[in-house]
């Protein structure tokens, strides 16, 4: 392993009831993914406001990724309907003004999906990693 | 700025072993607002507890963060704590260093970093935190149940039996629903009617329940605990109280040429009827559209002949408001319409029946008394095709039928076909099927039973077109297990069409604010967690309304409702989850873009006064969160362009500070 | 080119102000030059005969005042519509952002609109100017007469014209429109053809320039909120300017992503814009992505429908498929 | 260039005591890092405070220049910043910068003359260090009158050191009055402008009024009534500012600037404002 | 005085730009800006840039100083820095005037340091306008669109650029600019001058004037009844304000970068409904109000405070980019129209 390895900073937002309790069982089952994810707990993945993904991006993140109940399984019925269809925009949109599509994610995983959690997860990192730290939608002024 | 106490766990060596828990509650000393920082073996234990209400008090703290293992494991216990020292429970955040950190990280200064930055995640949000303090309401005692089917009938025992009172309301002038229009039901082949009439009587004969037949809802206001329900008692001329069942009117009644509904218009009955014998109320009910009297005020006969002087035709529906605690839906199902199956030939000839006309015409109180005789002449039919899958699972016919299984027709056709071949071995009976689909208890000793047994010629393919031809009819279909082609000369044939949920099921819905999937079923609060609730609160699921089902599935279904139901009138005082969404009068626009997402109906919108700073006052539609309702889900607060509607405890400024000091 | 005169319309509304039906009048009011035509709610006959403008600079969409004017009284205002305007119209009823009874609305046919502003950038001081059917004759101080197609002249959002059919009104002049098949989309489509690199340095370039005046948010007819996120102090992204290229973006996008589904595509931002940013671009690929995501949808179209974005079906496209499909690859 | 004395860059400022006045009144103490005053300032004058990453709010300074070792702000609970200075414990630093504005015109118009300071909730806030001043160069003024009135008893501002210092001054009279009868309340009970008539006081004073802007606007017909002329009476103005040096535009009123005109207005200038205050 | 030809105006910049950085106006798709000049980029013809010229020593958005908030401390750190030395080439005549009427908020005492930075290390170059546009009106503000002020004043003819020194910085510069410039003399000038005064003549705002506005006329116009009818149409926007020269508001904003406070300027808007919103109240609650307050405040308030000049130089930005087409000349022309004015 590399030492001066660049490390991309993660943001996760994951619903309480699948994602949320899928990461939980990552840990109880320890599998691995990078530190460089933190993950921020919401009530659904419908709580996800595009201007906390904004946010996020403004303060450094080089990454941000949803995770909600699979599409049916949402436990409040359709919150995650509407956050596939608001993120599909929301995305379909950064990608427009030509921020990398890959630093945005949605992912389904349920509460039985330790292993997916972990998986998407280290996924993502190496996608984020291999792109580098975030240009395009940086602040300045919150640089180090 | 608030005074926060962080206080870190060190879980035995679960975290301590992958993150330096001392360098962790060092670290968060230094962060805004915090006054106190410190670790432990195990904060959840006793000790741990205790040291966070000591420091609570001696530090006047107003926040904690537990750094810990996941909130989902032990937030409720530091809540517990919290309250217990005087703190609203509601100022506790965890972050979770065990779980989604020491779990998963395997080195310590990697470990570390991640948990101080979740730690200072945590101490941002609780610093924004507010206290909150769960609504309460009040729930009255009385549950409302929406058909009067075998699902209704069984909901409303149950809960009746746990000594609640219980409403039905039923639009048919008795209860009994499909179930009391079968004949045999399988796998078992025990009577229908002699199963359900019994409890059809327990029904009229509990206290606790109350018929409202012949009626339907037709407004809902209030939320879990008190739903405010107007109730339509549809006029019926007929006093129910006076009216004893007799039969007279009936009798001398001129008008006797109304097609039956009961028997689904294969015989006729008169204008004042009573729909079955065991029918529940046993009352008579007049048709309007068939009266002459009500028509055109000349006859009055059935005035006459009641002893009781039940008759009344100047009576008028009336409008009923009740209030209920909880509502169960069990609205049922009906066969879709046939009548654009062209193909099958059922607008043109009276020898295409559908299966529930077959269980008229098997039933000894059908209107050929229980002989199997073809509708159009009344022989005794020799050959009988049967077509599986009729609108059902069409994909490519959507605009007629369902994409859906209907799910009872293989095995309700596998006990015609018994039924027939049993009574009449001298018939042919064929089954044309897509699958034979018998998950289920005996289902498939059933089905194979009817092969095997009683040679019932099942072929795997589908019916292409029926022709009527001399009185026969002709059947074209392909048998895909030897490729070829089949052609019968039928004398009946009885299509299993498909199952839809009962008309009134959508404005019910509406009512309801309860939500619907495309096929007009009931969508339940969670597929396989709460399959018997709404996503409504308070509105509770039974039977077919749901989703195709069979009698076993339905009663047991209902039975699970009516316990749900039982669980929620037990209750006093209805506590909610503080952690719903508010909108702030000042900001909304009253839009109704946040109405639209609510999955819980539970956003309603009101004229509010506001005065402006110049004295005057405006009059603005504004959003109103029933918090009763709520569930917490924020759709809404992102609905809401303005940011007028925020999520308590997961509130906009929470999210984004916890943002902020993880990108810090 | 305009179909109806301006003494078509003045003459509905002196005839509407007579017979009671309206109390009233919103319309233009004559200005310095033959471009510089300002919005002005007229109350009476004189003002009317005295100032009121309807010419080829006639641009501006009306929807929007009428929230402020019909909150101001409980009088009648008359109100013209051009076909855009009218789903505007439309689009604030759905969100029950004014009192329909308080309006009457009178359909004008609309052959397009002229932009004094674009226009001043293609002639230097313009001192008048004159439509005559389809050619402009521009006079200007120094440099003669001028003449040009009236095509030629068209404001961007007017070439595109999505509809020249009214959605609403109470009384049309003249002959109602068709919708249109218009090229809206091949400038989004164009962009989305570049490698995220030039879009990337497109806009940039593009939103770089925004001063923060607000005129876009504040013209759309979509932004009506009490209070913009971005006024409010509490909302954490209150910005005034700004103060980096991530808070230009940030305001952009999340301007377009409120009114997604529900901006009309009038081209107001854009008209309005003193910095000249396309803004359209931004909202025109939130509706091109709607209806290919979603099916077709067109605020406005009609009063209480549910826009795609608070609506969803079970088998929508996952968003990393959406933004490949966004990407006209699928 | 970093030499040159920018007026918008504040100095730091440590809050070294915290005296609550009222449920909703704090008066906090501030000093340097090196404990001295952050800058020297005349009654009636304003700094600017602020929490960074707050923001900056302007407050009257309601110690008396007098006072050669601090500053003291009594603040009321009213919005962002105030919520947060009201949260804040001793030893916290904050940001200061002034002075700002037009004092009262302590030095000229003033010397000579007998006072009447009346004064109204919050509004004593901005008199007290008029007041002090006086007191402190006692001879330079005739006899001082206070009228003060709040909602309540415990709504009076500096209510220990009114009855304990300012009452026991010789030729100082404290008139307090509370809005409505307390069971613990001896005193006057009725609202500041009919307290001033009923006290009826000559007119060969100068008024100083401060307070909420109905009570400004009775009291000032109540002594004009008397015969009060409006060049005799002086107000201080509710403070909307942002640079604090007439510059940024927010506290225009007419062609005045209250940060840097006023906030001191005698009520005959006032007169030749357009009314937006 | 000097000239050099069109022809090698590339050398010319380039000559100014090896000494210190060159600002002129380009042409984008966006309009006229003025932008560093490098090599390539050629001065745009345009009349007038879009943003005025005010953006160089009041820009948009600056930082004034930065914050370390650690516990109960605070450390203010300092983030000025001494400006470089600048010139800006192509100022119109309106726009030099701004300058004066910005230097009389921000110079007078206390100085604001970070404007009276960069004015002292501009040097201005001037244009006298050849082809002045229908929206002009400086001449109403008594500025002459053909003698410009500045450091050095040029002039254009067809093929020549002629370069008048009128400060001791001017003539510092043009002296170094000696070796690729000619002498010249005032002939060639003076026509220009001529033709362009001719013009001046033709446009439709020449005879807006100022007369019934000024210094202490508060009471005359603050409660006319046609401020309704002008403000009717606002839309509240800042698009007047920050286009405009002399518009000088600003706010003071705290950002927090997560490491660190950041205390910035930026503009404001008179015009913005939150401009003077307090906790306590707001005192101009209606766009009447604040739209009202700014044209008073050019048209009255800034002339009492500052010897009858107005806050206006009548470079008609306002009226070329008002989304709904209201401005100060519709004002003054309504206003100033009464019969009783």
């Amino acid at each position: 392993m590399q030492v001066n390895e660049y490390k991309p900073l993660i943001v996760a937002f994951c619903c309480n009831w699948c994602s949320y309790a899928g990461a939980d069982l990552a840990g109880n089952n320890r599998l691995n993914y990078p530190a460089d994810v933190k993950i921020i707990r919401v009530p659904c993945s419908c709580r996800v406001n595009p201007m906390f993904i904004l946010r996020a991006f403004q303060r450094g993140a080089d990454g941000v990724i949803l995770c909600g109940c699979h599409p049916g399984d949402c436990h409040y019925t359709s919150g995650n309907y509407y956050t596939r269809r608001r993120m599909a925009l929301l995305f379909s949109m950064l990608d427009y003004l030509g921020i990398e599509k890959e630093r945005t994610r949605v992912e389904w995983v349920s509460a039985a999906e330790g292993a997916k959690f972990a998986a998407t997860m280290n996924d993502f990192v190496e996608t984020v990693a291999a792109l580098g730290e975030n240009k395009r939608l940086e602040d300045l002024r919150c640089k180090k | 700025m608030k005074r926060i106490g962080v206080f870190v766990c060190h879980c035995g060596t679960n975290i301590a072993g992958t993150v330096d828990v001392k360098a962790v509650a060092e670290a968060m000393k230094h962060e805004p607002g915090v006054v106190f920082s410190t670790d432990y073996q195990y904060m959840c234990s006793q000790a741990g507890q205790e040291m966070i209400k000591a420091a609570v008090k001696e530090h006047r703290l107003d926040g904690i963060v537990v750094c810990s293992c996941s909130p989902r494991m032990h937030e409720a216990t530091f809540r517990k704590t919290a309250a217990a020292a005087g703190l609203n429970s509601y100022m506790v955040e965890i972050a979770n260093i065990r779980e989604q950190c020491s779990w998963v990280h395997k080195e310590m200064p990697i470990g570390t970093e991640k948990a101080i930055i979740l730690a200072k995640a945590a101490v941002a949000k609780v610093s924004l935190n507010a206290p909150l303090t769960p609504g309460e309401s009040p729930v009255t005692k009385r549950a409302l149940v929406i058909g009067g089917g075998i699902a209704g009938i069984q909901t409303a025992l149950d809960i009746a039996d746990a000594g609640f009172p219980v409403d039905i309301v039923e639009t048919k002038p008795t209860i009994g629903g499909k179930m009391a229009q079968l004949d045999k039901t399988f796998p078992t082949l025990d009577c229908a009617a002699c199963i359900l009439t019994p409890k059809m009587v327990d029904v009229a004969q509990n206290e606790k329940i109350r018929i409202f037949s012949y009626s339907e809802v037709t407004d809902v206001k209030g939320f879990v605990g008190n739903f405010d329900v107007t109730i339509k008692r549809k006029a019926r001329y007929v006093n129910e109280t006076l009216c004893t069942g007799c039969g007279a009117c009936t009798e001398k009644c001129p008008m006797k040429k109304v097609p039956n509904e009961f028997n689904l218009g294969m015989d006729n009955r008169h204008a004042v009827y009573i729909p079955f014998a065991q029918a529940v109320p046993k009352v008579a009910t007049i048709d309007p559209n068939h009266c002459l009297m009500l028509k055109s005020g000349k006859c009055g006969l059935c005035s006459k002949v009641c002893g009781a002087g039940a008759i009344d035709y100047k009576a008028k529906d009336e409008f009923l408001e009740e209030r209920y605690g909880a509502i169960v839906v069990a609205t049922g199902f009906n066969p879709i319409s046939m009548e654009k199956f062209d193909e099958f030939a059922y607008a043109q000839s009276k020898d295409v029946i559908t299966s529930l006309e077959l269980e008229r015409l098997m039933n000894a109180a059908g209107p050929t008394g229980g002989t199997l005789l073809r509708p159009s002449d009344h022989q005794h039919p020799h050959t009988i095709v049967f077509v599986q899958c009729v609108g059902s699972r069409c994909e490519a016919c959507a605009e007629k039928g369902k994409e859906y299984c209907s799910k009872i027709c293989c095995m309700y056709t596998a006990k015609h076909a018994m039924l027939i071949r049993d009574k009449y071995p001298d018939t042919d009976v064929y089954v044309f099927y897509i699958d034979v689909r018998t998950p289920g208890k005996n289902f498939d000793e059933f089905y194979r039973r009817a092969v095997e047994e009683y040679g019932v010629h099942y072929i795997k393919g589908m019916v292409g077109k029926v022709t009527p031809e001399n009185g026969v009819l002709k059947v074209q279909g392909s048998d895909l297990i030897d490729n070829r082609q089949l052609h019968i000369d039928a004398d009946l044939v009885v299509l299993a069409a498909a199952i839809e949920p009962d008309k009134s099921a959508r404005p019910l819905a509406t009512m309801l604010t309860a939500s619907m999937d495309t096929n007009d079923f009931f969508t339940e609060a969670h597929p396989k967690l709460r399959p018997v609730e709404s996503p409504t609160a308070g509105v509770f699921l039974s039977g077919t309304c749901q989703g195709p089902k069979d009698i076993p599935e339905t009663v047991s279904q209902a039975g699970a409702a009516a316990s749900k139901v039982i669980g929620l009138l037990c209750k006093d005082k209805l506590l909610g989850n503080p952690c719903v969404a508010h909108s702030d009068e000042m900001m909304c626009n009253g839009c109704s873009t946040c109405e639209k997402v609510c999955p819980y109906g539970a956003i309603t919108y009101e004229d509010k006064e506001f005065r402006m700073p110049d004295r005057t006052t405006k009059v603005r539609r504004v959003a109103k969160v029933n918090e009763a309702v709520c569930q917490g889900c924020g759709a809404c607060t992102v609905a809401c362009m303005s940011g007028a509607m925020d999520l308590k405890g997961f509130m906009n400024k929470q999210i984004m500070a916890e943002v902020d000091a993880i990108c810090k | 080119m305009q179909e109806v005169t301006r003494d078509a319309l003045l003459n509905k509304a002196l005839e509407l102000l007579k017979n009671g039906t309206v109390d009233r009048v919103l319309g233009y009011r004559v200005g310095e030059f033959s471009y510089d035509v300002t919005p002005a709610v007229f109350e009476n006959e004189d003002a009317l005969k005295k100032d009121f403008c309807w010419n080829s600079f006639c641009g501006a969409n009306f929807s929007k005042y009428l929230i402020s004017e019909t909150a101001k009284t409980e009088k009648k205002l008359l109100v013209f519509l051009k076909p855009c305007d009218s789903y505007s119209f439309n689009q604030l009823l759905t969100e029950h952002r004014f009192d329909r009874e308080k309006v009457y609305a009178v359909g004008v046919p609309c052959g397009g609109m002229l932009s004094g502003k674009d226009l001043r950038e293609k002639v230097e001081s313009v001192s008048d100017v004159s439509v005559n059917g389809d050619k402009v004759t521009v006079k200007t101080l120094f440099d003669g007469d001028l003449e040009f197609d009236f095509e030629t002249l068209l404001s961007d959002r007017c070439k595109n014209c999505k509809s020249k059919k009214h959605v609403a009104y109470d009384e049309l002049l003249g002959e109602d429109g068709e919708v249109l098949d218009s090229h809206r989309f091949d400038e989004v489509e164009r962009l989305e053809q570049m490698t995220p690199d030039e879009r990337f340095a497109f806009w940039q370039g593009e939103l770089s320039r925004c001063i923060r005046c607000n005129a876009c948010r504040d013209v759309c007819p979509a932004c009506t909120c009490e209070k913009c996120v971005f006024d409010n102090p509490n909302s954490g992204v209150q910005n005034k300017a700004a103060a980096d290229s991530f808070e230009e973006k940030m305001f952009h996008i999340i301007r377009a992503f409120h009114v997604a589904g529900r901006c009309t595509d009038c081209g107001e931002c854009s008209r309005v814009c003193p910095q000249h940013i396309p803004l359209h671009l931004l909202n025109r690929k939130f509706i091109k992505d709607i209806n290919s995501f979603y099916g077709d949808y067109q605020a406005g179209a009609e009063v209480g429908s549910r826009a795609p974005i608070v609506n969803y079906t079970t088998d929508d496209p996952e968003p990393s498929e959406a933004v490949e499909r966004g990407h006209g690859n699928a | 260039m970093p030499e040159m004395k920018e007026p918008l860059m504040p100095v730091i400022g440590v809050v070294t005591d915290i005296r609550i006045d009222t449920p909703d009144v704090k008066t906090f103490r501030v000093v340097t890092p090196d404990g001295k005053k952050a800058f020297e300032h005349k009654p009636g004058q304003c700094a600017m405070l602020s929490v960074p990453g707050v923001g900056e709010a302007m407050f009257s300074i309601t110690s008396s220049p007098t006072n050669e070792e601090f500053m003291e702000f009594s603040i009321k609970k009213c919005g962002c910043v105030t919520d947060w200075l009201h949260a804040m414990e001793v030893g916290q630093q904050i940001t200061i910068r002034g002075p700002y504005g037009r004092p009262f015109p302590v030095d000229t118009e003033f010397t000579g003359h007998d006072m009447l300071f009346i004064a109204g909730g919050i509004g004593l806030a901005p008199l007290r260090s008029v007041i002090n001043y006086c007191r402190h160069y006692r001879d330079r003024y005739g006899k001082i009158d206070i009228v003060y009135g709040s909602r309540s008893m415990q709504d009076l501002v500096d209510y220990k050191e009114i009855i304990d210092e300012w009452a026991t001054d010789a030729g100082v009279s404290v008139h307090l009055t509370i809005d409505r009868e307390q069971p613990e309340w001896d005193g006057h009970v009725g609202f500041v402008p009919n307290y001033v008539k009923e006290l009826g006081f000559t007119t060969d004073k100068i008024a100083i009024l401060c307070g909420p802007p109905l009570m400004i606007k009775f009291t000032l017909q109540g002594l004009q009534e008397m015969g009060f002329d409006k060049t005799q009476v002086y107000t201080t103005m509710e403070l909307r500012m942002k640079c604090g040096i007439g510059k940024c535009g927010r506290c225009n009123i007419g062609a005045k600037y209250v940060c840097k005109d006023g906030p001191v207005f005698r009520c005959d200038e006032l007169d030749e404002l357009p009314d937006e205050y | 005085m000097r000239k050099i030809s069109l022809s090698k105006l590339p050398e010319l910049f380039s000559a100014i730009a090896k000494t210190s950085a060159l600002y002129l106006p380009v042409d984008t798709k966006a309009g006229a800006k003025f932008e560093a000049w490098a090599v390539g980029k050629t001065l745009s013809n345009a009349l007038n840039t879009v943003r005025s010229a005010k953006d160089f020593f009041f820009p948009q958005t600056e930082n004034l100083m930065d914050f370390k908030v650690e516990g109960k401390n605070i450390e203010l750190i300092d983030t000025r820095k001494e400006c470089e030395d600048f010139v800006l080439f192509g100022v119109r005549a309106c726009d030099v005037k701004s300058f004066e009427v910005l230097d009389r908020v921000f110079l007078a005492e206390p100085q604001d340091t970070y404007y009276k930075n960069r004015r002292e290390h501009a040097l201005i170059i001037s244009t006298a306008c050849n082809k002045p546009q229908e929206t002009c009106f400086c001449g109403t503000f008594g500025i002459d669109a053909a003698e410009p002020s500045g450091d050095i004043v040029t002039y254009r003819t067809d093929d020549e650029l002629f370069f008048d020194a009128k400060t001791e910085k001017g003539k510092k510069l043009l002296d170094a600019l000696s070796s690729i410039t000619e002498e010249a003399d005032e002939k060639a000038v003076d026509q220009q001058k001529a033709l362009i005064r001719e013009r001046l003549q033709k446009l439709p705002l020449k005879d807006l004037k100022t007369e019934g506005f000024g210094s202490g006329k508060t009471a005359e116009f603050f409660d006319d009844p046609q401020w309704k009818e002008l403000s009717s149409a606002c839309l509240g926007c800042g698009t007047c304000t920050f286009v405009c020269p002399t518009c000088q508001c600003y706010d003071i904003k705290d950002f927090d970068t997560g490491h660190g406070i950041k205390r910035f300027r930026c503009w404001d808007s008179c015009m913005y409904s939150d401009f003077t919103k307090m906790s306590a109240g707001q005192p101009r609650l209606t766009q009447l109000e604040r739209f009202r307050q700014r044209f008073m405040h050019k048209l009255v308030y800034y002339p009492t405070n500052n010897d009858g000049l107005f806050s206006c130089v009548g470079c008609g930005r306002c009226l070329a980019k008002c989304p709904i087409n209201m401005n100060i000349v519709k004002v003054m022309k309504a206003l100033g129209g009464r019969e009783d004015a």
